[in-house]
């Protein structure tokens, strides 16, 4: 299990990376923690032609506090951004998903932006950018442009990203005060990809009706999948089990559920149902001793 | 029988829960794996292998690939003149061999079987050559479940068989119709247990060298370095006094590096073909895909029970997954028929009856695995014996005691004649319950405050240790297996011990120089121990199936002995004393009564050796102090028993373990901190058995999971601490009263799991008894869904 | 052909300047270019840990990281952690609870845990599960590794330093 | 692998036909096909580039039709080889007429094996999926391209 041979470029900024790309094209990858990419091609799975290296540009971690949210700088190691003060205080619910994602060893080197463009539908940051309404922002040689996260997910592995761009950013808004949120999720063992997952974030009015509610599946189909369907089902009425497990039912509607070796599309759909509940149950709590 | 050699003088060594001589290298990353081992000009092999698992090999087209500038050479069945034979003169002569091409010809029977293999200057190239290598092939319909193999109509696996199943056999004791049809309760079930793979974190790796001189020196990752020099001999044709195999330090086994691979016979023939040394390292890919399977058998177990309980009869017919080739020595019947002979387990079934059967399939061959046979074959009849208390409306407990054999009954014969020697099984379950709190838990509510259901289960063991010529023949393996050791005293009183065995992970350095300080009476720090190594060792059959603290060290004992006789025949003729009177301590020897009366042994043994003018004549004593003996015991059975509590959460099928106990008597304990981390480590490859690891082929012959990533063993989360606990009942059979440890604690890890399970659901209306393993969220859902909502009781 | 480039870098402390294919793994580049086996390498995807180093501090796997990735970082080996045959804490903790049997995820748990007990000197046994998770070991059931590195962090705070 | 699925047009069955044979159209709308070129057995001989993201490989193989009863229904045969595995499918297409044109139900078994079979299985039945409704939707362009006037224009 060793790599097939590649040309390596080490870029000393995005706007080089972009510029490397523009040459190479189809033939490039961007290199970035690689904790997906070089198990892929140590297995010659992936045998990209020209690797370009962003993991050593200048302050490559980088996490900036804006009014509407958190900018992580898309090279920022999943290990930084989930020490980092100003996350842990904004974002709990993005740090509680990053303890999630494999081991410390995996977090010290993978990336958050390269977790994200990897679009492992069962790894949590994707799922994070639909439940924090993330914005990317894209660059190449040519042009800039901002993409909602929304639209970003096309099936696994697969992305809007084209292939002379790069994830610059990723701009992960706040969701309202005093909300409360959880995130649930069932793998094999603490570290493996969630078999199923769920997160939930709940906002309450003044007399105490759902004003706010985001319901994010993962691991579940071959994308993330925001529940909006469900989200609907809450919005403006007075939470409750039972409430909650109406909502929860849509989400049969929403999700393709997949087999895989492990567990069947039957039991990815029912116990998506079932962490779902458990999501809003934790998050409705939350708001309850938020204020 | 012989009466084993009573232990001399104060037990100031075994016992000792010493730490392990060979641990400091490792923690410093001194130790050499085959891998740390550089020998300059050496050149890498990559295996090209099949991607299909039952197919014609139609063309071989090898030119892209020869044109590479850094190919070296590609060599394929063509090439290799030598025997293409993996097998290894050890098995009944009847059993048609099913052997493993070195290199396919002709068709291949599995995916990941070697078509060619690549030399090159470093593997990274080797495998960009593999990867120009194209075959054209015409496939065959390939069989992953042995029911589907052994249909009459199945395309056959070996053209030179009339069907796939390559053995049947039949056994009965009793009159098990009549028990059946007087039983008040027959339980019959189909149980399957999942496809693993030891997975030992070091894969296999071989390299070799030709001296100048025309010897040949092997370093394989083994178990058994002996006969596979012999096995090379054998089939390379070379004379076997000028081979060496080394097996340095070996990043576990458990029972799958006690097998002979066609990669062990190829590199060394590659390497005198070049002239150059040659290293091939297995990469976890090819490990999950062509390093033997295990445990994979269809188990059809009927049990007739009484009322209260008791076992009158058992008929069984366990139909073994050999995989696409019997693998050698122990060839594909080890799972099945180590699994039916040991059938009767811990308990008096007077009645039995059971076939045996092999069958094909196109899967990597299955070979040993800790807990070879029993792992399968006890779970089936437990998960019956689950069911049949739970119909009977008795705990399981109460099946075990009405059935165990009784600590007074030993020796005693089972109905498939395996002779029990030594064991208390009332009490080892008794000390099980009490640390797990077993009766107490079962009193408390199913239901936590969080909705997930408690449960705790029990389950006990008997293994056959110590596989010598007799235990594998109550096994039902006409194998001939011995040990030899060679201990040397030198003029400074120093002692080398020259063993067969091998230690890869089991700190044989530590309790085999324990037992040696033990019986000579030395200091331990005076004793070193040479294993591994054909140059420097004494030939033995190697470190696998329970063997080696008892026939290891016992043949220690037996040499050790003979030395410490001849060492005191000589002291009592310098200090004018009677041999019988003579104590040795510590490397001292002094008259009993009187130490003031005392030589050391550093100067006995100088005499011995360089002053004839004080020791006795030659002819009354030869000189030098050195003594080879050999062992081949009686069986010895171990016995033990393990608890499991679980909190499962019944919406998603997680389960979390929360404690595991574990009580074991494997008899007089050596190094009772070696024998807890055999029982540790034990448990937790059980526990993967239960609960994680599955190869899953699909339709096609596909293994579906080649990766660390789908296939999982547990890791540090998985399971909680290990409380353990040991009872002695010593062998009176072996030499220091020993029995095995190391399979054992694998093997009702995995039941108490399932126990503990059927216990979290027992609210539900069933019995839910899993008749499957590995038990993942999926099974459970299954099991759960099957039925219909919790009743209350 | 692909042409090699140069590599500078640090492990245990010495400097090195290499010339190395780009695909290099950091993992092969320490056991075969440097000769410092006593990483070891058990799966090459990521799972197993036997392969983690650490970079600049902080412990990766050294079979996910391309050679070329480390130039300029400072790499630590297991062959940094005694001194002169001398034992570390840490190390002496696995020799004194058996926390090691084959030895072959050893070196991995070593550098994994040498960081985790600096960043929690005081750690549960739970925490050190969750630590440990990151490195697989078929040999001991991992109960007596989490012995040893309790016993570690106790004997680094009684020594007075969080230095295991 | 078993896979299904259905896909509507908006034009007669023969003319959904004639484009599901034409070779051009089929090497512009097949995901990732470079190449398809008869063979001497009625069939092609076809090469494409598959795969996701970084995950690529390229594979050669031929394509054969049979069972053919024009216009509404056909087998398309198919095996490919390449560095990551080989593929061997079968796909079963029939095509009914409906009100506003031809609704196509097509089934595929495929046999998956080597890398991509140990190694991918947890993604590829969903990148299949995504790839078959990628043909579909550049076999409806192509169409409008070429019989736009055919087209049926429903009320």
């Amino acid at each position: 299990m060793k790599p097939a041979n590649f040309e390596y470029f080490r870029a000393t900024s995005i706007d080089h990376a972009c510029e490397l790309l523009s040459v190479h094209g189809d033939d490039a990858k961007i290199l970035a923690g690689g904790q997906s990419l070089i198990a892929a091609m140590n297995y010659r799975l992936a045998r990209p032609q020209v690797l370009i290296d962003i993991s050593n540009i200048d302050n490559p971690s980088e996490i900036t506090d804006e009014i509407n949210g958190i900018r992580v700088k898309a090279t920022t190691t999943q290990a930084v951004a989930e020490h980092d003060p100003v996350v842990r205080d904004r974002l709990p619910m993005l740090v509680d998903a990053l303890e999630h994602i494999a081991h410390f060893q995996i977090r010290n080197k993978g990336t958050v932006g390269g977790s994200i463009v990897n679009a492992d539908p069962a790894s949590e940051l994707p799922a994070m950018s639909l439940l924090l309404d993330a914005e990317y922002e894209i660059q190449s040689a040519s042009n800039k442009h901002v993409m909602a996260a929304e639209d970003f997910f096309i099936t696994y592995m697969t992305t809007a990203l084209q292939s002379d761009e790069v994830l610059v950013s990723i701009l992960f808004k706040e969701p309202p005060k005093n909300c409360g949120w959880a995130l649930h999720e069932v793998a094999r063992r603490a570290g493996d990809y969630a078999l199923v997952g769920s997160a939930a974030i709940i906002a309450l009015d003044d007399d105490g009706k759902c004003a706010y509610a985001r319901v994010v599946l993962f691991g579940v189909a071959s994308t993330p999948v925001r529940a909006k369907e469900v989200e609907e089902l809450l919005v403006g009425q007075i939470c409750s089990d039972e409430l909650f497990e109406e909502a929860a039912k849509r989400v049969s509607e929403v999700v393709d559920a997949e087999s895989d070796v492990h567990v069947t599309d039957e039991y990815r759909g029912n116990v998506a149902e079932v962490l779902t509940v458990r999501s809003l149950a934790d998050a409705l709590s939350r708001t309850q001793t938020a204020s | 029988m012989k009466k084993p050699i009573e232990i001399a003088g104060v037990t100031k060594h075994i016992g000792v829960p010493r730490k392990r001589s060979e641990d400091p290298q490792i923690l410093m990353g001194q130790a050499k794996y085959v891998d740390d081992i550089k020998l300059p000009g050496t050149l890498e092999v990559a295996f090209f292998r099949s991607t299909h698992a039952h197919a014609r090999i139609k063309k071989l087209k090898l030119d892209g690939a020869k044109k590479h500038p850094d190919c070296i050479h590609i060599f394929t069945n063509e090439e290799f003149s030598a025997g293409a034979t993996t097998f290894f003169p050890n098995t009944r002569g009847t059993l048609h061999p099913v052997l493993m091409p070195f290199f396919a010809h002709g068709k291949v029977r599995f995916v990941g079987e070697i078509i060619a293999a690549v030399v090159a200057p470093s593997r990274y190239i080797a495998e960009d050559i593999v990867d120009l290598i194209e075959v054209e092939y015409a496939t065959l319909p390939a069989y992953n479940d042995v029911e589907d193999a052994m249909q009459p109509d199945a395309v056959l696996i070996h053209e030179d068989l009339e069907s796939n199943v390559y053995y049947a056999d039949s056994f009965s004791n009793g009159d098990v119709d009549k028990a059946f049809s007087e039983a008040d309760l027959v339980v019959s079930e189909k149980i399957t247990t999942g496809r693993t793979s030891a997975a030992p974190m070091e894969t296999r790796g071989v390299m070799a060298t030709w001296g100048w001189d025309d010897t040949l020196t092997v370093w394989s990752s083994t178990q058994m370095p002996y006969p596979l020099r012999t096995s090379i001999a054998v089939n390379l044709g070379i004379s076997e006094q000028t081979i060496r195999v080394v097996a340095p330090t070996v990043g576990g086994g458990f029972g799958q590096k006690a097998h002979f691979f066609p990669e062990e016979f190829i590199l060394p023939w590659i390497a005198k073909e070049i002239k150059q040394p040659v290293k091939w390292i297995e990469d976890r890919r090819e490990h999950l895909l062509s390093a033997s399977h295990a445990k994979q058998c269809t188990i059809y177990m009927n049990i007739a029970f009484m009322k209260d309980g008791t076992m009158v009869g058992m008929k069984i017919k366990n139909i073994g997954d050999s995989g696409a080739y019997s693998q050698y020595p122990w060839s594909g019947l080890i799972e099945s028929v180590a699994a039916n002979n040991g059938a009767p387990g811990a308990f008096t079934v007077p009645n039995i009856s059971f076939e045996t059967v092999v069958c094909l399939t196109n899967k990597m061959s299955t070979g040993a695995y800790r807990g070879v046979g029993w792992s399968a074959g006890c779970y089936a009849r437990e998960m019956v014996m689950t069911k049949a208390a739970r119909l009977l409306d008795l705990d399981i407990i109460e099946i075990y005691r009405k059935n165990f054999i009784r600590h007074d009954e030993f020796p005693y014969t089972t109905s498939t004649n395996q002779t029990y020697d030594s064991g208390d099984y009332h009490k080892v379950l008794e000390k099980c319950m009490e640390m797990s709190d077993y009766e107490d838990t079962k009193k408390q509510p199913r239901s936590t405050k969080d909705g997930k259901l408690r449960g705790v289960g029990i389950a006990f063991f008997v293994e056959q240790t110590n596989w010598g010529s007799r235990s594998a023949e109550e096994s039902g393996f006409p194998a001939t297996l011995h040990d030899t050791t060679t201990v040397e005293m030198d003029p400074t009183g120093k002692v080398t011990v020259r063993s067969g065995q091998f230690s890869h992970g089991q700190g044989l350095k530590t309790t085999l120089a324990q037992v040696a300080a033990e019986t000579l009476g030395v200091p331990f720090d005076d004793v070193v121990v040479l294993d591994g190594d054909t140059a420097t060792g004494a030939y033995g059959m190697g470190t696998f199936a329970s063997r080696s603290a008892v026939i290891g060290g016992g043949s220690v004992i037996r040499a050790a002995t003979d030395v410490r006789n001849k060492l005191l025949t000589i002291a009592a003729h310098v200090m004018e004393a009677n041999a019988a009177d003579l104590e040795i301590d510590e490397g001292k020897i002094y008259v009993k009564g009187s130490p003031d009366r005392s030589m050391t042994v550093a100067e006995i043994a100088y005499i011995t050796y360089y002053d004839r003018f004080t020791r006795p004549d030659e002819d009354e004593v030869e000189p030098t102090l050195t003594a080879t003996r050999h062992y081949d015991p009686p069986a010895a059975y171990a016995n033990g028993s393990h608890a499991i509590h679980i909190e499962l959460d019944p919406q998603t099928g997680k389960v979390d373990i929360k404690r595991i106990v574990a009580v074991e008597d494997c008899g007089n304990m050596i190094n009772p901190k070696v024998v807890d981390g055999q029982m540790r480590g034990g448990a937790s490859q059980g526990l993967g058995m239960g609960l994680l690891e599955s190869l899953d082929y699909d339709e096609s012959g596909q293994l579906k999971n080649a990766s660390f990533m789908d296939f999982m063993i547990p890791n540090a989360t998985t399971l909680p601490d290990i409380e353990c606990a040991h009872i002695v009942t010593p062998s009176p059979y072996t030499e220091g009263g020993f029995k095995g440890a190391g399979e054992a604690a694998m093997l009702s890890v995995h039941i108490a799991l399932s126990n503990a399970l059927v216990d979290a659901l027992s609210e539900y209306d069933g019995p839910l008894v899993p008749m499957v393993t590995p038990i993942g969220p999926q099974q459970v859902m299954d099991l759960i869904n099957n039925t219909n909502q919790p009743q209350a009781r | 052909m692909v042409d090699k480039q140069k590599i500078h870098l640090t492990v245990n402390g010495t400097a090195y300047d290499r010339e190395i294919e780009p695909r290099t793994l950091l993992s092969d580049f320490i056991r075969h270019h440097l000769d410092l086996t006593g990483t070891h390498v058990g799966c090459e995807h990521g799972i197993c840990g036997s392969c983690t180093i650490l970079m600049d501090g902080l412990p990766v796997r050294s079979c996910l990281t391309f050679a070329l990735q480390a130039e300029g970082k400072a790499i630590e080996t297991i062959e940094s952690l005694d001194t002169n045959g001398e034992l570390s804490p840490l190390q002496n903790a696995f020799w004194e609870n058996q926390g090691l049997q084959c030895g072959f995820c050893t070196p991995g748990i070593l550098m994994s845990m040498k960081a985790f007990l600096e960043d929690n000197p005081k750690p549960t046994r739970d925490e050190i599960r969750e630590a440990l998770s990151g490195n697989l070991c078929r040999c001991t059931g991992y109960h007596d590794i989490v012995d040893s590195v309790v016993a570690a962090a106790e004997a680094a705070l009684s020594s007075g330093t969080a230095k295991a | 692998m078993k896979l299904e699925g259905t896909a509507d047009f908006l034009y007669e069955p023969q003319d959904v036909w004639t484009a599901l044979h034409d070779v051009d159209i089929l090497v512009k709308t097949i995901p990732g096909c470079r190449s398809m070129e008869p063979d001497d057995e009625g069939g092609y001989v076809v090469a494409v580039s598959l795969g996701v993201a970084a995950i690529k490989g390229d594979y050669e193989g031929k394509v054969r039709v049979t069972d053919v009863k024009f216009p509404h229904h056909y087998v398309l045969d198919g095996e490919g080889a390449g560095t990551p595995g080989y593929i061997n499918m079968k796909v079963d297409c029939y095509l009914d007429a409906v009100a506003d044109g031809t609704l196509m139900r097509w089934s595929c078994d495929a046999e998956v094996g080597g890398l991509i079979a140990g190694i991918g299985g947890r993604v590829m039945t969903g990148i299949s999926k995504y790839m078959a409704k990628q043909f579909f939707k550049a076999l409806n362009d192509e169409m409008k391209n070429l019989f736009e006037e055919k087209k049926i224009k429903s009320a």
